[in-house]
């Protein structure tokens, strides 16, 4: 670089120089727009096929340029976590700063090079758009800013929970999964963009983003205030809930790897750290001082049945709660081995639920100890939750025989301390979880006795496909070393000299018939044969309503051998309201949901 | 109209008067006002008025998320942005006790030398006019134009490149940049010939800038003169070098000054600087290829991101002086207070006002553009 | 939408009026001067757009040193509200036919300075908007497509009316000077007489008093002789 | 000058606490009445003569403002950030300090800052008056209790749009569902969940038009 003296004077002549300039090219541009870079931050396109409605990008637009509008024609789905909610932006505000392309969960939102838009002082209508595929004025134009690998603002993986091996988990019901620290659990629910669409797809509308957030911020107690505010089984679904909230994430409906928060373990984390007594004080929050006079008989303590009361004991009704059985909890405790839920979190939950003033009467059989009539005279109102708790048969040929049995008894024996009869090689028949818990348990059994698991168990529908078990289940079966045999029906038990030898499976072609109805159809010359000295049938279970007494099942409606109910839970017969498994299906977060319903009913019946 | 407003304006005991230069002015920098008080066309006092590009940013920031600030901070001076951005970015990493990676900084280190390359070419131009020469405003804007193209290939936008963000920068370079911003280098420094013919060796250029609000180096630190400005006054003083941050303490590069504290001083130095900051550039076209490497420290998710309490003052060199960022956070998901000290609070208040007194009316405007004063620094 | 508003306007009884009403119309389109005021920071753009590289020239397009030379005003961004009062006596001083253009987002909704207490909104609340430009803030080329369409409504005018939104300014006076009162004091005045010039331009219509000149009536007070002395 | 022997300078003060952040930045907390010694101390005896900046922050929680003089040396090649606080005064009793203008002259640029967007009064400063805020009128405005939102709210007017597909939709049934003021009004720490907001939006338009169910059945 030549340097300039301060004190050099250039000759006059030097700017004369420059008059070569003349013979240079100009460096004018032509008239009209330049084609911009590759990355540039245009106008918006928005796709709204991937688009979910989050409103990720409202929260992130730091000039409030962005307006959720609803778009009729898109369907939504809670479940899904499909809303029709889709942004408008108004270029009245917008900076074009890209933040909301960053932060899209599903990549649906976009900038192009287009960046030419004017307009007549009293067209200002155009600013405010609603981008879809194609931007501002219709044309298409080349992408700009898009989001890739490193402008995501979003971490996309899940924290690893830890869990115990197989070999480890085998021959004991301790519980699998580690749970989170508190670091990783800071870290996992720092992920969370608040979106809401966990909350809309739970059924009973846990405030998941409210919840998150206090964890992320170190406040379990307000954490566990949250969860209480909506479902007294925290605990318990905390460790086995079906997490509907986590197939609605938004997270989760990214391309490529992005998995949703895990929301659950998130949850079990609150609830495991913070005290017993912390959590009680928690859910007595919002008691009512005074008492009601009114009293409500709830048959069954069930999560449907104890949350109703539990709802009703805060709104300051008194609330007797009538089990059958020598422990509450229902199929929390008698349907799901310890391993996926200890007991000792379940009688937590219970106990929380009883300090709250929920009265239990154990040992208690409605409809043999004490009648239905009796219980409607005594109080003001009845709810029905008992359940689900007959198992159902396949009517296979031989499935009478006394070596098979339910999935549904053999579970309910195991944490009554029962004696199972163990036998060297069972076939589970049934791809849903149930089947899992048994074939699960019944492995654990057999471990602890002989050594060495040898269960099979055979489902109709596809592995990967249409397999009705949770993956995760899928895949500590295998590793614990059970075989899974998918697309096979049951054909018959096979029993020689009065002794069950096995099953014989064969080929599924198809389950559902045209129509959608259940109708599976068999390639009858693939037959297989089980060796099994237990058959164990868990395709689904039924409610024992022979407790209600001849007079009530003639005086209420029915749908398909279920009680007919409203919206509300509420059946034909004016005081009595049945929820849970019974009348709605098929989880714990369901019953609680139901449960909250039917109490809320119930309240505005009483205070009519 | 009514005539009747238009009264004689009575004149004080002495043949002083005052005028208003600006806000509207073509001799103002940006939208900024000065009340001079005038004997002849000497100076008597000056008093500067601000508030024009006032839009209370500090009080904005406060009610933004950390994240959304990005958005907002690189408006603070419309000129050099790319300073802005890197000197929060550096001040929240320094509260959240993370670093940028390694290629993150230099892509960093790279940005503020285009800016400031762009910076300075910018207000060659403006300088120039102000002592009455378009064709050196033509060609600083034209050059300048050419980095910010440079600017839209790597951060997608021309001018606000909102390219930092806590942890790193947003993007990867695109392909082949490095090579068209060694052609842009090579460019320049073909040009320099013709900037020295046309502005820097140009005897109407020089005989109007020299001795034109001159400072002297006590004066200057006095003031708090920060930047080229006091380096004019002879004092080597540069934040790149006595404070460093980013990778600068890892490349080569003088610091230019000069001895008299003129405009012509000042002006020597920006052109020197800006021959510095190409040769800085070389040296990172040179490295950046071999520094492989994420360039993003992944931060909470920028929704629900709490950024732990504590503070920092961020400073780097700007292309104007000293550009700081102070920082607090209370813990939440949005600043507590961020305080910007703009290099050109100290440039256009003070020591706009001490130079102006005893300079001409017509070198008002001129001492205004040799100090680079950037009014929305001031008003904030 | 606005109404249409009755202007007390003589009858032109020349034949050839149209014929040069046309006329000047062309020779207005190319040939605009455009006031050198950087209100915010899309001023940034207008260098490069006014230099070799895109050259405004080509379109006719000049910038100006003073408000009553000057025929756009062009606002580039945000208005703090001090630099409102001073964009307002600069357009009231401009001659007729003048022509605002609104840059960037923040002349048409806060942009990002929305949530700021010290900038105005809206700037068609205190002056009719010619055109409008989209960005935040806009290329040097859509600045050259902001002009190009403001040249375009200024030829067509006599067809499509767009090129005389200045006419607004003095017809609808007192529904732009209530905006300016709420925001600046009652006791807000210039010293242009916006009254007299629709008056010389044919231009008032009812709308042109109302109660907010009848403010500015009562407060108006003559230019006092100012004491010319820094403090 | 190595870390003892700044100590050493700095413990001249009374009740001092010195923190060393790095090595290139200093932080220490004085008294208020301490603290322009302080400055001269560290500007006589240890070359810090570069004012870098001086800020307010205002804790409103604790009723108290506090300055904090970042002050540069070019031979230590350091940064002192002195910290005090002082009583934050109430509006008829406004918070007043003491001005460092003789120590400092670029002080009367950050003073007079602080006068305007909190309203402290430095006594001894040069020139107490406003300067960029002259045709402002209300408080202070970086004062914690001014919320300039619902400022802007209520003093401005926003574009009411009303494009073709807004309407289009709107004749569908659906339109505009969750306006980005909506969300900020929540609450101030955080932005609150929108589908709650939208939950009661919808629910009283349900009442409303007795459709159909909402999200919650």
């Amino acid at each position: 670089m030549k340097k300039i003296n301060y004190n050099d004077k250039g000759s006059i002549l030097n700017p004369l120089k420059n008059l070569q300039f003349y013979a240079r090219k100009p460096v004018t541009e032509p008239l009209g727009p330049r084609d911009a870079s590759a990355s540039y931050r245009g106008f918006h396109i928005n796709d709204l096929n991937k688009c979910i409605g989050c409103s990720s990008c409202q929260k992130i637009c730091d000039n409030a340029a962005i307006t959720m509008v609803e778009v009729p024609s898109i369907k939504e789905d809670a479940a899904k976590g499909l809303r029709n909610l889709r942004p408008a932006i108004d270029y009245g505000r917008c900076c074009w700063c890209a933040l909301c392309v960053d932060i899209c969960p599903t990549s649906a939102i976009e900038m192009t090079r287009e960046y030419v838009h004017t307009c007549d002082g009293d067209e200002t209508d155009s600013y405010f758009i609603f981008p879809k595929e194609t931007g501002i004025h219709g044309d298409s134009f080349e992408k700009g800013w898009t989001k890739t690998e490193d402008s995501d603002l979003l971490d996309r993986i899940r924290r690893p929970m830890g869990e115990m091996l197989s070999e480890a988990r085998i021959d004991n019901f301790d519980e699998i999964v580690d749970g989170f620290t508190l670091e990783m659990a800071v870290q996992e629910a720092s992920r969370c963009v608040d979106c809401g669409l966990c909350e809309d797809a739970c059924p009973a509308h846990m405030h998941a983003p409210n919840y998150i957030r206090s964890i992320y911020e170190g406040n379990l107690e307000q954490a566990v205030e949250w969860m209480y505010e909506t479902n007294p089984f925290s605990h318990v679904c905390g460790r086995v809930c079906t997490h509907i909230c986590e197939t609605a994430c938004s997270l989760g409906h990214g391309e490529g790897e992005s998995d949703p928060i895990a929301i659950r373990w998130l949850k079990r984390f609150a609830m495991d750290n913070v005290s017993k007594t912390k959590i009680k004080q928690i859910a007595r929050k919002g008691k009512a001082r005074k008492k009601s006079g009114k009293s409500i008989a709830v048959v069954g303590a069930g999560p449907a049945g104890l949350t109703a009361a539990f709802d009703l004991v805060k709104k300051g009704h008194k609330v007797t709660v009538y089990e059958s059985l020598p422990k509450a909890g229902g199929m929390t405790r008698y349907g799901i081995p310890n391993y996926r839920l200890p007991e000792d979190r379940l009688d937590q939950d219970i106990e929380v639920i009883q300090s709250v003033g929920v009265d239990i009467k154990y040992n208690v059989k409605v409809g043999t100890d004490i009648s239905m009539a009796q219980l409607y005279k005594d109080n003001h109102a009845v709810v029905m939750a008992i359940g689900l708790q007959m198992g159902r048969s396949t009517r296979i040929k031989g499935s009478d025989h006394k070596m098979v049995v339910k999935a549904v008894d053999l579970l309910r024996m195991i944490p009554k301390g029962d004696k199972v009869n163990v036998p060297k090689s069972a076939v589970v028949i049934g791809g849903g979880n149930v089947a899992m818990d048994i074939a699960r348990s019944m492995a654990r059994l057999q471990q602890q006795k002989y050594g060495e698991v040898n269960i099979t168990l055979t489902a109709l529908e596809q592995l990967g496909k249409t397999f009705l078990a949770d993956d995760e289940e899928v895949k500590e079966s295998l590793e614990e070393g059970i075989s899974i045999l998918d697309a096979r029906g049951p054909k018959q038990c096979v029993i020689k000299n009065n002794k069950l030898v096995g099953l014989e499976t064969v080929k599924v072609i198809s389950i559902f018939d045209a129509q959608g109805r259940f109708a599976p159809k068999y390639d009858e010359e693939d037959l297989q044969f089980h060796q099994a000295d237990m058959v164990i049938e868990a395709i689904g279970q039924m409610s024992d309503v022979s407790i209600l007494g001849e007079e009530l099942t003639e005086e209420l409606e029915w749908n398909r051998g279920r009680i007919q109910i409203d919206e509300n839970g509420h059946t034909s017969v004016e005081w009595l309201w049945s929820a849970g498994d019974m009348v709605k299906g098929p989880d714990v977060i369901n019953a609680v949901a139901d449960g909250h319903r039917v109490a809320k009913d119930i309240d505005r019946f009483l205070n009519k | 109209m009514r005539p009747e407003n238009y009264q004689a304006v009575k004149l004080g005991d002495s043949n002083e008067y005052e005028i208003f230069i600006g806000p509207n002015h073509p001799g103002i920098e940006g939208n900024y006002a000065f009340r001079l008080m005038l004997d002849g066309d000497i100076v008597v006092s000056g008093k500067a008025d601000a508030g024009y590009l006032h839009r209370g940013f500090e009080k904005l920031m406060e009610g933004r998320l950390w994240i959304q600030n990005l958005a907002i901070v690189p408006r603070i001076c419309v000129p050099d942005p790319a300073p802005m951005e890197v000197a929060y970015s550096m001040a929240v990493e320094e509260i959240m006790g993370i670093e940028a990676p390694i290629r993150a900084q230099w892509i960093r280190t790279m940005q503020l030398e285009l800016s400031r390359v762009a910076a300075h070419l910018f207000t060659f131009g403006g300088h120039a006019a102000t002592t009455g020469m378009y064709t050196p405003m033509f060609w600083g804007v034209a050059d300048r134009d050419l980095v910010l193209d440079l600017f839209e290939d790597f951060t997608g936008g021309r001018v606000y490149s909102i390219y930092n963000i806590p942890g790193g920068v947003r993007r990867e370079l695109p392909p082949e940049f490095l090579q068209k911003l060694s052609n842009l280098l090579d460019y320049l420094e073909s040009r320099q010939n013709d900037y020295d013919n046309l502005l820097f060796t140009n005897q109407v250029f020089v005989e109007r800038a020299k001795g034109c609000g001159a400072l002297t180096q006590s004066q200057a630190l006095e003031l708090s003169v920060t930047g080229p400005n006091l380096r004019a006054c002879g004092l080597a003083y540069d934040v790149r070098r006595d404070d460093p941050y980013l990778v600068y303490d890892e490349l080569e590069f003088d610091i230019p000054r000069q001895k008299h504290g003129d405009a012509y001083s000042r002006i020597l130095v920006r052109r020197d600087e800006l021959f510095q900051s190409i040769r800085i550039l070389r040296q990172i076209i040179e490295r950046l290829p071999s520094i492989k490497g994420k360039i993003r420290t992944p931060i909470p998710n920028p929704l629900s991101w709490n950024v732990r309490k504590g503070e920092a003052y961020a400073r780097v060199e700007s292309s104007k002086g000293e550009l700081a960022y102070y920082v607090v956070s209370d813990g939440g998901d949005k600043p507590y207070r961020v305080h910007v000290r703009g290099p050109s609070s100290m440039h256009a208040v003070q020591t706009l006002e001490f130079l102006a007194k005893g300079a001409r009316l017509e070198d008002v405007a001129q001492i205004m553009f040799s100090l680079d004063a950037c009014p929305p620094e001031v008003d904030r | 939408m606005k109404k249409e508003l009755k202007i007390k306007q003589k009858e032109r009884t020349n034949p050839l009026a149209h014929v040069f009403d046309d006329f000047i119309r062309f020779c207005q389109s190319k040939s605009l001067f455009m006031l050198h005021y950087c209100t915010g920071c899309g001023a940034i753009e207008l260098p490069p757009a006014m230099t070799s590289r895109f050259d405004m020239e080509r379109l006719g397009i000049q910038p100006m040193v003073t408000p009553r030379q000057a025929d756009i005003l062009l606002i580039t961004g945000y208005v703090s509200i001090k630099t409102l009062k001073r964009v307002i006596l600069t357009y009231e001083q401009m001659q007729s036919p003048k022509y605002v253009i609104g840059i960037c987002s923040c002349t048409v909704n806060g942009g990002m300075y929305w949530q700021s207490y010290a900038t105005a909104k809206k700037l068609n609340e205190y002056m009719p908007v010619d055109v409008y430009i989209a960005g935040c803030m806009p290329r040097p080329e859509a600045v050259m497509a902001g002009l190009q369409r403001l040249k375009d409504n200024i030829r067509n005018d006599k067809k499509e009316h767009k090129g005389s939104a200045w006419k607004d300014y003095f017809k609808r006076y007192d529904y732009y000077l209530g905006n300016q009162q709420a925001l600046f004091g009652e006791d807000w005045q210039t010293p242009t007489d916006i009254i007299a010039e629709a008056k010389l331009y044919g231009l008032e219509t009812e709308e042109t008093y109302g109660k907010h000149t009848k403010l500015l009536e009562k407060h108006q007070t003559p230019l006092l002789p100012q004491e010319m002395r820094i403090k | 000058m190595n870390k003892v022997q700044i100590d050493e300078i700095l413990n001249k003060v009374n009740g001092i606490k010195i923190t060393h952040k790095r090595k290139t930045r200093i932080r220490v907390d004085v008294d208020a009445d301490s603290l322009p010694t302080l400055l001269e101390l560290i500007k006589g005896r240890a070359s810090y003569i570069h004012l870098s900046a001086i800020t307010c922050v205002d804790w409103i929680a604790d009723n108290q403002f506090e300055l904090v003089y970042h002050v540069w040396s070019y031979e230590e090649k350091c940064l002192i950030s002195a910290h005090t606080r002082i009583d934050r005064g109430s509006e008829k009793n406004p918070a007043k300090y003491i001005s460092v203008y003789d120590l400092f002259k670029p002080a009367d640029f950050f003073e007079r800052d602080i006068f305007e967007m909190y309203g402290v009064t430095f006594i001894g400063s040069p020139r107490m008056e406003k300067f960029i805020l002259t045709e402002w009128n209300g408080v202070p405005p970086m004062l914690k209790d001014f919320d300039a939102e619902a400022y802007v709210q209520e003093t401005f007017k926003w574009t009411d749009y009303n494009p073709d597909w807004l309407q289009e939709l709107t004749d569908q049934g659906g339109g505009i569902a969750v306006k980005p003021e909506d969300i900020r009004t929540a609450g101030n720490t955080h932005n609150m969940s929108t589908h709650r907001e939208r939950d009661k939006a919808k629910a009283a338009a349900v009442k409303a038009n007795d459709k159909m169910q909402g999200w919650k059945q």
